[in-house]
């Protein structure tokens, strides 16, 4: 059974169908990409999956159970974590608070313990930290040594995207939604990125759902690639057979194809 | 091409040191932008680029140096003062008036202009360019998808008619279609007089429009050099473009 | 005497209706331009300006020190409309530049700190100028001599209510102001500036806004409202003194979010209701509880409209 | 005698600045010119310490520590506010400092063992009655509306005065409050135009506040009579800044007014030269401000002066003739002796003393209008 | 330095060259400061204010430091509302008056209940959080300044209901019963009573305050460090964020109002229990000013900030209540002032010169031109003010003049603000400085009263354009 399953969801904001009887599902361990032309609705999945959005229709299925209605910070805990577009650090925090703080859900010290500063908070708190520095250093040195404790709005606009994966990271995460995670980097580190998110899901046991604009990614990674046009599929497949799908080069590659960067 | 006989300066760096707080982040920058040429600024993330393009339009203020702008020394100069002598910026995050319609974002781009006539040609030139936005002129900018917002951003700075358009990774989140069509857009601009300085990551396609480059790493200038050099510099193929 | 048989309470809410309207109209006039200097700051600097019932309160007192320049012992000097044309004007002009003066030296350097931390200097402001007029002036009470330009006995006879001609001075002079603004802030170029500069400052500036001219724009108009209301306040209210603004800030503060702060017409319409609900909580609840019947008005509106009532929904795009 | 080597200083608490600075600048300015008089009389060099308490309890307790940890101080002049005497009384007892009050007027603060409070005002409870009696006897209204500013002084003296006036046999038809910083009385004037009542009492502290309600009622054309205390005892607010409205209108104070006092002509005259214009908060703190110079001063020429000693001195205090034109002493709660009441009528420019069947007795300061 | 390679990230190796760290004593400073652990700071505070009883019996002080200690605890309180969890709660003070009404109710005759003090306290602290829960409910569904109109709704219903409560018709009682003493509030209260311990003189409420303020901070401090504290910055900084990384925005939001509440209800107690006497005037806006004032002077979020701003708010209007000491105040300020700010020094000097100079000259030519237009200088006991009396001219109708050299002054000084030019504003500065000192002799000293809340607004303007994130805040951005 699949992990992950989307079921005929539909979304509209106004005259506009966003999204429309979209239906999708992720196994155990796939990386699928998302892609399709500027507005065609990618970034809406990843909010309806999240439940920042409720969709008009159709149902959302984690793990066997529905999760369309609940609370996000409840899917969150549920095991689905996501990197955000426009990007939302906590840019008044620390580097290493914006990952720890969203160790939330995974942690339970009360408040006695806090107060009290328990042994067990005590370990809790050290684990959370130790953590947080290893998914820090998930790349490499760009986001450690004295950046620790820097403000997160220090941080240049691709470091900031490294650091919202930390962060999703953090929270344990079955299902990691990335949305352009490769935006603002030049080739060399996109191919960094690219190399990280295998990583992941050959060493975390991730299931991926992944939004880029850059061909190069997503024919990297891809297990699966769906193309969406206007909120529908038009679309699915491997790598190869959806970028030479010539719907999609119509609405989405264009027709010069050297123009996809290798 | 403009690279034969006398060139004038539209605008050059001096010996730029920026700081943020307590940390020296531009170290002795120099740089310079003939009237009419197509500049690209390279680098990789962290190294300076959104920094130096800040420091052209006075968001971030030099600790020393010079920013001469149209032969005038502008660094102590407020922003607005530099935008009005002819400066245009597609900014880093987009800056996207988000409770403004698109229709008033563009507006918002021609806010200097007076030209009632050519305002209303540009306005069509460019929702004819990004035939998106025309869909979405009532729209609300925040509403927008984030590669909506960058063509949004990209048809605001060229509303103004800049003598001088600064980009900051124009390419950024757009389909790669459009990004294709956005480059021969900027080449087109730049060849319509418009001098161009742009921040890119797409290097190889950069390079490929751009007269020259300059490399900034970890605050200072490493490399200039003519566009197609530095598409043969095996050191900057290695770092930057991945081959 | 004039005493009327006390009826049923029924009775008495339509016998005194519409004096409570016009009396809650005009009371909702002053509250009204106080709110939309409050909103107008509020919109372009999302800075609660405390020191705005100050400015209003100097208002006041500059529209007194002309009324009295105007009006000596043995009659006023000129047509009672000119010299009120003369008190609004001198006291708006003023207070403008009052405004003006307290943006350059307590706001500007503190534009990029958080954004309570105006809030602290606004406060110091607020003392100064308290203090600065009990020290000048001292604290006691002052009285408009209004019955020296308009006869008390001035005004509409309706029957079933009256309307001086004061307060029609003062709900007329209010809602043309009102007008005024409103062509100014939609039609001009510099309306939308000041939308710009309210939704980002930086970017404004990139599109080659001038943000401080902006800002101090409006501070000036937004402080000569404030003015302008200290004057209807001393015309009408008669009494005025150093602390007047303190209450009136608060008021003003209410009211522009009760109508979504940083919304103009919302400004007004918040004062406008404002002064109604505290009048009919005095005239048909207690007076003991007029504040209290206000708060409660309000903590429902926004209950229900988390915006204000014309503040709209800014849709969020994640 | 010779004047004193030591520095000897008076402390004075009250609201300087805030809302209720009109008042306590009042205060505070008669005690200057007491001390100044003083002064000038004995060749003495007091100096009067400000204590400004912006009418906080809160704040009336630092001032009082603050006033009690300076040894050179020997006598409080105030609190100004009731409710800053119940918050600052015990720390006065403990260190044995006299204090005493030319406004707080709760008739508890004297019966509740505090030995070293006085004060020049006598307490509501002599004042409400008057007022009551004088409404429903005097003027035979059967009707009232009563109104208090949400202070301790006028919430007190109008519950007083309702309790007598409905013992008379006579009605409330309502009670509200207003607070000081109000200005708008015209939908209260509404609302009592309709209520039918025959009059308004209406004890407020400040008296312009008097003058606005009234011009609310000529502006609605109601016709009430408007009973006030001795806050409204104020020619400037309550006469010339209603502008003819309060015509008729009463006041209740418990001193003859003080413009009118021959004895204190000099006095009046040399305040108006400095101030200005001034009410009837002010004279008894030039009083209270005199008690505790002469007390003083007693308890030096004693060849003892300690605060002990001055307190006792204030406690024994026997003016003839003080500036409020009477005799002036303490019973053994510190209230004054011999407490009446008077009741004035606005007549054109001036108050005038309404002669009552109540004091009959009425001493030698006749009004001279 | 180093050779860039390129394509390589090197802050992180480069860092050391490339920071300016602070030189001289402020560098000094920052990094002690830096050395010593937080716990060894609030030993350092405790053991030093410990001390003051024993330095002085001055009751004054005492109570000044007691002040301090109970708003800085209050002020704590806000602080985890508004400076951590960005909620912006102007009602409070409401809390506050909570607490202090509640023990009034459950420890004096007008209730008649007599709880001791170590009884009531946890159950004012959990009534207090309890209201901190209703009136936090509304923070669920409003934004910013939406939320502090309504809360600041609540703080003033409280207020009002506490004075108007005086006369209610209660189901069982024949006559209308008085709920809440109204504006004369409740008196008598008991004294607080601690495991047998009864507090008595000011130095027993001091020490008690110091140690609920140290414990206040520990606590605080600990929640801040910790998941909760990080989710509660966390949604300051961006709710949806906070909310999508799995923290349950609702809860803790009203987490921390209940928690604020209850930090204030706690304090208020205390006040209710060392006043001896609670009334609504003790918990108008004015309070409310003072808590803002303290949490943002002292630098939002910044726990030693709350200390550092509850020293600076309470200590120094009482300071300044003292003429003599306002006095030497005055004049130090104003040459400390003209020392920072003038360089190089020499020109100080020469600045001091020059007003002497002007001012014997001003007196020379009024003395020429109308003698009697000079008073006699006042006297007091103070050096300075004798010095500076007798070479300044005192006009006979000092008052009078003196209100328009005030006006006069505040426009020299807004005009010399502006001149750029070193020289200029030298010369300039020489008779705004003799204004200045004119309007002190002849206005200020008089009035100290209305002087002493003009210094306190110069004051907060002052220290908010010179440390924009408050004197201990760090540098924040707002979001963009
Ligand atoms: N809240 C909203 N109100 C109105 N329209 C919206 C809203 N959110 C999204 N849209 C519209 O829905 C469409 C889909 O947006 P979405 O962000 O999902 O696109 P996308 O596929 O992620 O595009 P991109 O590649 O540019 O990021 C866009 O055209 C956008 O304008
Ligand atoms: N506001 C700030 N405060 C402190 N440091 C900053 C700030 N903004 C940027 N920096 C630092 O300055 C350096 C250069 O940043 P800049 O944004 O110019 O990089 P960039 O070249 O544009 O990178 P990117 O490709 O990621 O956009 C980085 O090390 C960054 O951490
Ligand atoms: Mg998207
Ligand atoms: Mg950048």
């Amino acid at each position: 059974m699949a992990l992950f399953e989307l079921q005929n969801v539909s979304k509209h904001f106004g005259g506009l169908q966003v999204v429309s009887n979209l239906s999708l599902a992720v196994e155990q361990g796939e990386i699928v990409s998302l892609i399709g032309p500027n507005g065609a609705g990618k970034t809406t999945v990843l909010n309806l999956i999240t439940g920042l959005y409720a969709p008009d229709a159709g149902k959302i299925v984690f793990d066997g159970r529905s999760i369309a209605g609940k609370d996000v910070h409840q899917i969150t805990r549920l095991g689905i974590a996501r990197t955000f577009q426009n990007l939302r650090l906590f840019l008044n925090m620390s580097i290493i608070e914006n990952v720890m703080s969203a160790a939330y859900a995974r942690t339970s010290a009360n408040w006695f313990q806090i107060i009290l500063r328990t042994p067990g908070f005590w370990k809790e708190e050290q684990h959370i930290r130790a953590v947080a520095e290893q998914k820090l250093a998930f790349f490499g040195e760009r986001l450690v040594g004295y950046r620790f404790e820097q403000p997160a709005y220090s941080l240049s606009y691709a470091n900031r995207r490294r650091l919202e994966i930390a962060r999703a990271l953090m929270t344990e995460p079955k299902l990691l939604l990335l949305d352009e995670p490769a935006a603002g980097m030049n080739p060399k580190e996109t191919q960094e990125v690219t190399e990280l998110i295998g990583k992941l899901r050959d060493e975390l046991g991730l299931t991926i759902i992944l939004i880029e604009h850059d061909m190069g990614v997503v024919g990297g990674i891809s297990d699966r690639v769906i193309a969406l046009d206007h909120g529908e599929k038009i679309a699915e497949g491997s790598f190869e057979a959806v970028a030479t799908d010539p719907l999609v080069i119509e609405a989405y590659l264009g027709r010069n194809e050297n123009m996809v960067r290798k | 091409m403009s690279n034969n006989g006398t060139k004038t300066t539209l605008l050059r760096l001096e010996d730029i040191n920026t700081y943020y707080g307590p940390i020296h982040i531009l170290q002795g920058v120099s740089l310079e932008v003939f009237a009419g040429e197509l500049v690209c600024l390279l680098g990789g993330n962290a190294s300076g680029k959104s920094t130096t393009l800040k420091t052209i339009l006075g968001i971030v203020k030099p600790a020393s140096g010079r920013v001469v702008f149209n032969g005038e020394a502008i660094q102590n100069q407020p922003t607005g003062y530099r935008v009005e002598r002819g400066m245009a910026v597609v900014p880093e995050n987009r800056r996207i008036f988000g409770s403004m319609s698109v229709l008033e974002n563009l507006e918002m781009g021609a806010f200097l202009r007076h030209d009632r006539d050519g305002i209303k040609a540009d306005f069509e030139r460019i929702l004819g360019l990004f035939p998106r936005l025309k869909e979405r002129l009532h729209q609300l900018g925040g509403t927008l998808s984030g590669g909506e917002q960058q063509m949004l951003a990209m048809g605001r700075a060229l509303m103004s008619r800049p003598k001088l358009l600064l980009m900051d990774e124009p390419s950024m989140g757009l389909a790669p279609k459009l990004v294709e069509q956005n480059f021969e857009l900027i080449q087109q601009v730049n060849q319509q007089g418009t001098t161009v300085f742009m921040v890119e990551q797409n290097a190889n396609m950069a390079l490929s429009i751009a007269h020259r480059g300059y490399v900034v790493q970890t605050g200072r200038i490493v490399l200039a050099d003519e566009a197609k050099n530095l598409l043969d510099n095996e050191q900057l193929r290695k770092a930057y473009l991945g081959r | 005497m004039h005493t009327q048989e006390v009826g049923k309470p029924m009775d008495i809410f339509i016998a005194t209706l519409p004096q409570q309207i016009i009396n809650g109209l005009t009371l909702g006039a002053v509250y009204a331009l106080i709110a939309l200097g409050y909103s107008m700051v509020y919109g372009v600097l999302q800075l609660l300006n405390f020191a705005h019932g100050d400015v209003y309160m100097v208002g006041a007192f500059i529209g007194y020190g002309v009324m009295m320049a105007f009006i000596p012992e043995s009659g006023p000097l000129f047509a009672p409309v000119i010299i009120i044309i003369l008190m609004l004007l001198v006291a708006m002009l003023g207070c403008g530049v009052l405004g003006i003066v307290i943006e350059q030296f307590a706001y500007r350097p503190l534009r990029n700190s958080p954004r309570i931390a105006p809030l602290i200097s606004a406060l110091g402001v607020s003392f100064f100028i308290q203090n600065a007029i009990q020290l000048t002036l001292t604290a006691q009470f002052r009285n408009y001599e209004t019955e020296k330009l308009i006869a008390p006995a001035a005004g509409i006879d309706l029957g079933f209510a009256r309307l001086s001609a004061t307060r029609a001075l003062v709900i007329v002079t209010a809602i043309v102001l009102m007008i005024v603004l409103q062509y100014l802030i939609k039609r001009t170029r510099l309306g939308k500036a000041m939308r710009a500069v309210a939704i980002d400052r930086e970017a404004a500036a990139m599109m080659g806004v001038n943000v401080d001219r902006v800002i101090i724009f409006t501070f000036f108009i937004g402080s000569a409202l404030a003015g302008a209301a200290g004057v209807l306040t001393g015309i009408v209210f008669t009494r005025v003194w150093h602390f007047m603004g303190f209450a009136a800030g608060l008021k003003g503060f209410t009211a522009a979010v009760l109508g979504g702060i940083g919304n103009i017409p919302g400004a007004m319409l918040g004062g406008f209701i404002l002064g109604l609900a505290e009048t009919f909580a005095v005239g048909f609840i207690s007076a003991t509880y007029k504040d209290v019947v206000a708060f409660v008005v309000l903590i429902i509106v926004l209950l229900l409209r988390p915006r204000g009532l014309l503040g709209a929904r800014i849709p969020q795009k994640v | 005698a010779q004047a004193p080597e030591q520095t000897i200083k008076v402390g004075i608490m009250g609201p300087f600045t805030g809302p209720a600075a009109s008042i306590g600048q009042e205060q505070l300015n008669w005690a200057k010119l007491a001390v100044a008089d003083f002064n000038a009389a004995t060749g003495w060099n007091v100096e009067l310490v400000e204590g400004d308490t912006q009418i906080d309890p809160a704040i009336a307790v630092t001032i009082a520590e603050a006033l009690i940890s300076d040894p050179e101080i020997y006598a409080v002049v105030g609190p100004a506010g009731s409710q800053e005497v119940e918050a600052v009384a015990a720390a006065f007892v403990d260190a044995r400092l006299a204090h005493i009050s030319g406004s707080a007027t709760r008739p508890s603060l004297t019966t509740s063992g505090f030995d070293t409070f006085f004060r020049t005002v006598p307490t509501d409870a002599a004042q409400g009655p008057t007022d009551g009696n004088f409404l429903a006897y005097e003027l035979g209204v059967t009707k009232l509306f009563v109104i208090d500013d949400q202070t301790s002084y006028a919430v007190g003296l109008a519950d007083e005065a309702s309790a007598a006036f409905e013992a008379a046999g006579g009605e409330i038809l309502g009670r509200e409050s207003v607070t000081q910083e109000d200005t708008d009385f015209s939908s209260l004037a509404t609302v009592i135009g309709a209520s039918g009542a025959e009059a308004v009492f209406f004890p407020g502290q400040i008296a312009s506040q008097g003058a606005l309600l009234a011009r609310a009622f000529a502006e609605q054309g109601i016709e009430v009579i408007l009973f006030g205390a001795d806050g409204f005892f104020s020619v400037d607010d309550f006469i010339a800044g209603a502008a003819g409205t309060t015509e008729g209108a009463y006041v209740s104070a418990f001193a003859p007014d003080i413009h009118d006092l021959e004895s204190s002509a000099d006095i009046v005259a040399r305040y108006t030269e400095q101030y200005g214009e001034f009410g009837t908060f002010g004279p008894p703190t030039y009083a209270a401000t005199i008690v505790a110079l002469e007390a003083i001063q007693r308890a030096y020429e004693a060849g003892e002066l300690s605060r002990e000693a001055v307190r006792d001195q204030v406690a024994a205090t026997d003016q003839e003739l003080s500036v409020l034109g009477g005799p002036l002493a303490f019973d053994e709660n510190g209230d004054v002796l011999d407490a009446s009441f008077y009741i004035f009528q606005v007549q054109g420019d001036n108050f005038v003393l309404v002669p009552t069947s109540a004091d009959e007795a009425e001493p030698e300061a006749t009004p001279s209008s | 330095m180093s050779q860039n390679k390129i394509g390589v990230d090197q802050w992180v190796e480069q860092y050391d060259q490339r920071v300016n760290k602070a030189k001289g004593l402020q560098g000094f400073i920052a990094r002690t400061s830096q050395r010593l652990p937080p716990w060894g700071w609030l030993i350092v505070l405790v053991a030093v204010g410990a001390l003051l009883p024993v330095i002085t019996q001055n009751n004054f002080a005492i109570r000044i430091a007691g002040n301090i200690a109970l708003m800085g605890t209050l002020a704590l309180g806000l602080n985890v509302v508004v400076g951590y969890a960005g909620l912006l709660d102007l009602g409070f003070v409401a809390f506050y008056g909570i607490g202090a009404y509640t023990y009034a109710y459950l420890s004096s005759d007008f209730s008649g209940v007599h709880l001791p003090t170590w009884v009531s306290l946890p159950i004012i602290i959990v009534i207090s959080a309890l209201f901190g829960l209703v009136l936090g409910s509304p923070s669920l569904r409003l934004l910013g300044d939406y939320l502090a109109i309504v809360t600041l709704g609540f703080g003033q219903i409280f207020v009002q209901l506490m004075t108007s409560l005086t006369r209610v018709s209660l189901p069982g009682h024949e006559r209308p019963v008085d709920l809440t003493g109204g504006p004369n509030g409740i008196i008598n209260l008991d004294k607080l009573s601690l495991f047998g311990f009864t507090a008595r003189t000011v130095t027993d409420h001091y020490l008690i305050l110091l140690v609920v303020l140290a414990v206040a901070l520990l606590v605080i401090y600990h929640l801040n460090r910790s998941r909760i504290g990080r989710a509660w910055r966390a949604l300051r900084e961006d709710e949806l964020a906070a909310e999508a990384m799995g923290m349950p925005t609702r809860r803790l939001k009203l987490q921390a109002f209940a928690i604020g509440a209850a930090v204030a209800g706690f304090s208020g107690a205390l006040f209710a229990g060392w006043q001896g006497s609670v009334f609504p005037a003790n918990f108008d806006t004015t309070l409310l000013i003072s808590v803002y004032a303290i949490i943002v002077l002292g630098g939002l979020g910044s726990l030693p900030g709350v200390v550092v701003g509850s020293i600076v708010m309470v200590a120094a209007p009482d300071i300044l209540r003292d003429v003599t000491l306002a006095g030497t105040l005055f004049y130090v300020g104003v040459l400390v002032t003209l020392i920072g700010a003038i360089r190089p020094r020499w020109q100080t000097a020469l600045l001091i010169g020059l007003v002497v100079v002007f001012g014997v000259i001003v007196r020379l030519i009024v003395g020429a031109l109308d003698a009697q237009a000079l008073a006699e200088p006042q006297l007091s006991n103070s050096l300075i003010t004798n010095t500076v009396r007798s070479w300044l001219i005192i006009p006979v109708n000092a008052t009078i003049i003196g209100n328009y050299a005030f006006g006069l002054l505040i426009l020299m000084v807004l005009g010399v603000s502006r001149i750029k030019h070193s020289v200029w504003r030298l010369a300039a500065l020489v008779p705004t400085l003799y204004v200045l000192i004119f309007v002190w002799e002849t206005r200020l000293s008089q009035e100290p009263s209305v002087t002493r809340l003009l210094f306190v607004g110069v004051l907060l303007i002052v220290l908010m354009i010179y440390r924009p994130n408050g004197l201990l805040g760090q540098k924040r951005v707002e979001i963009v």
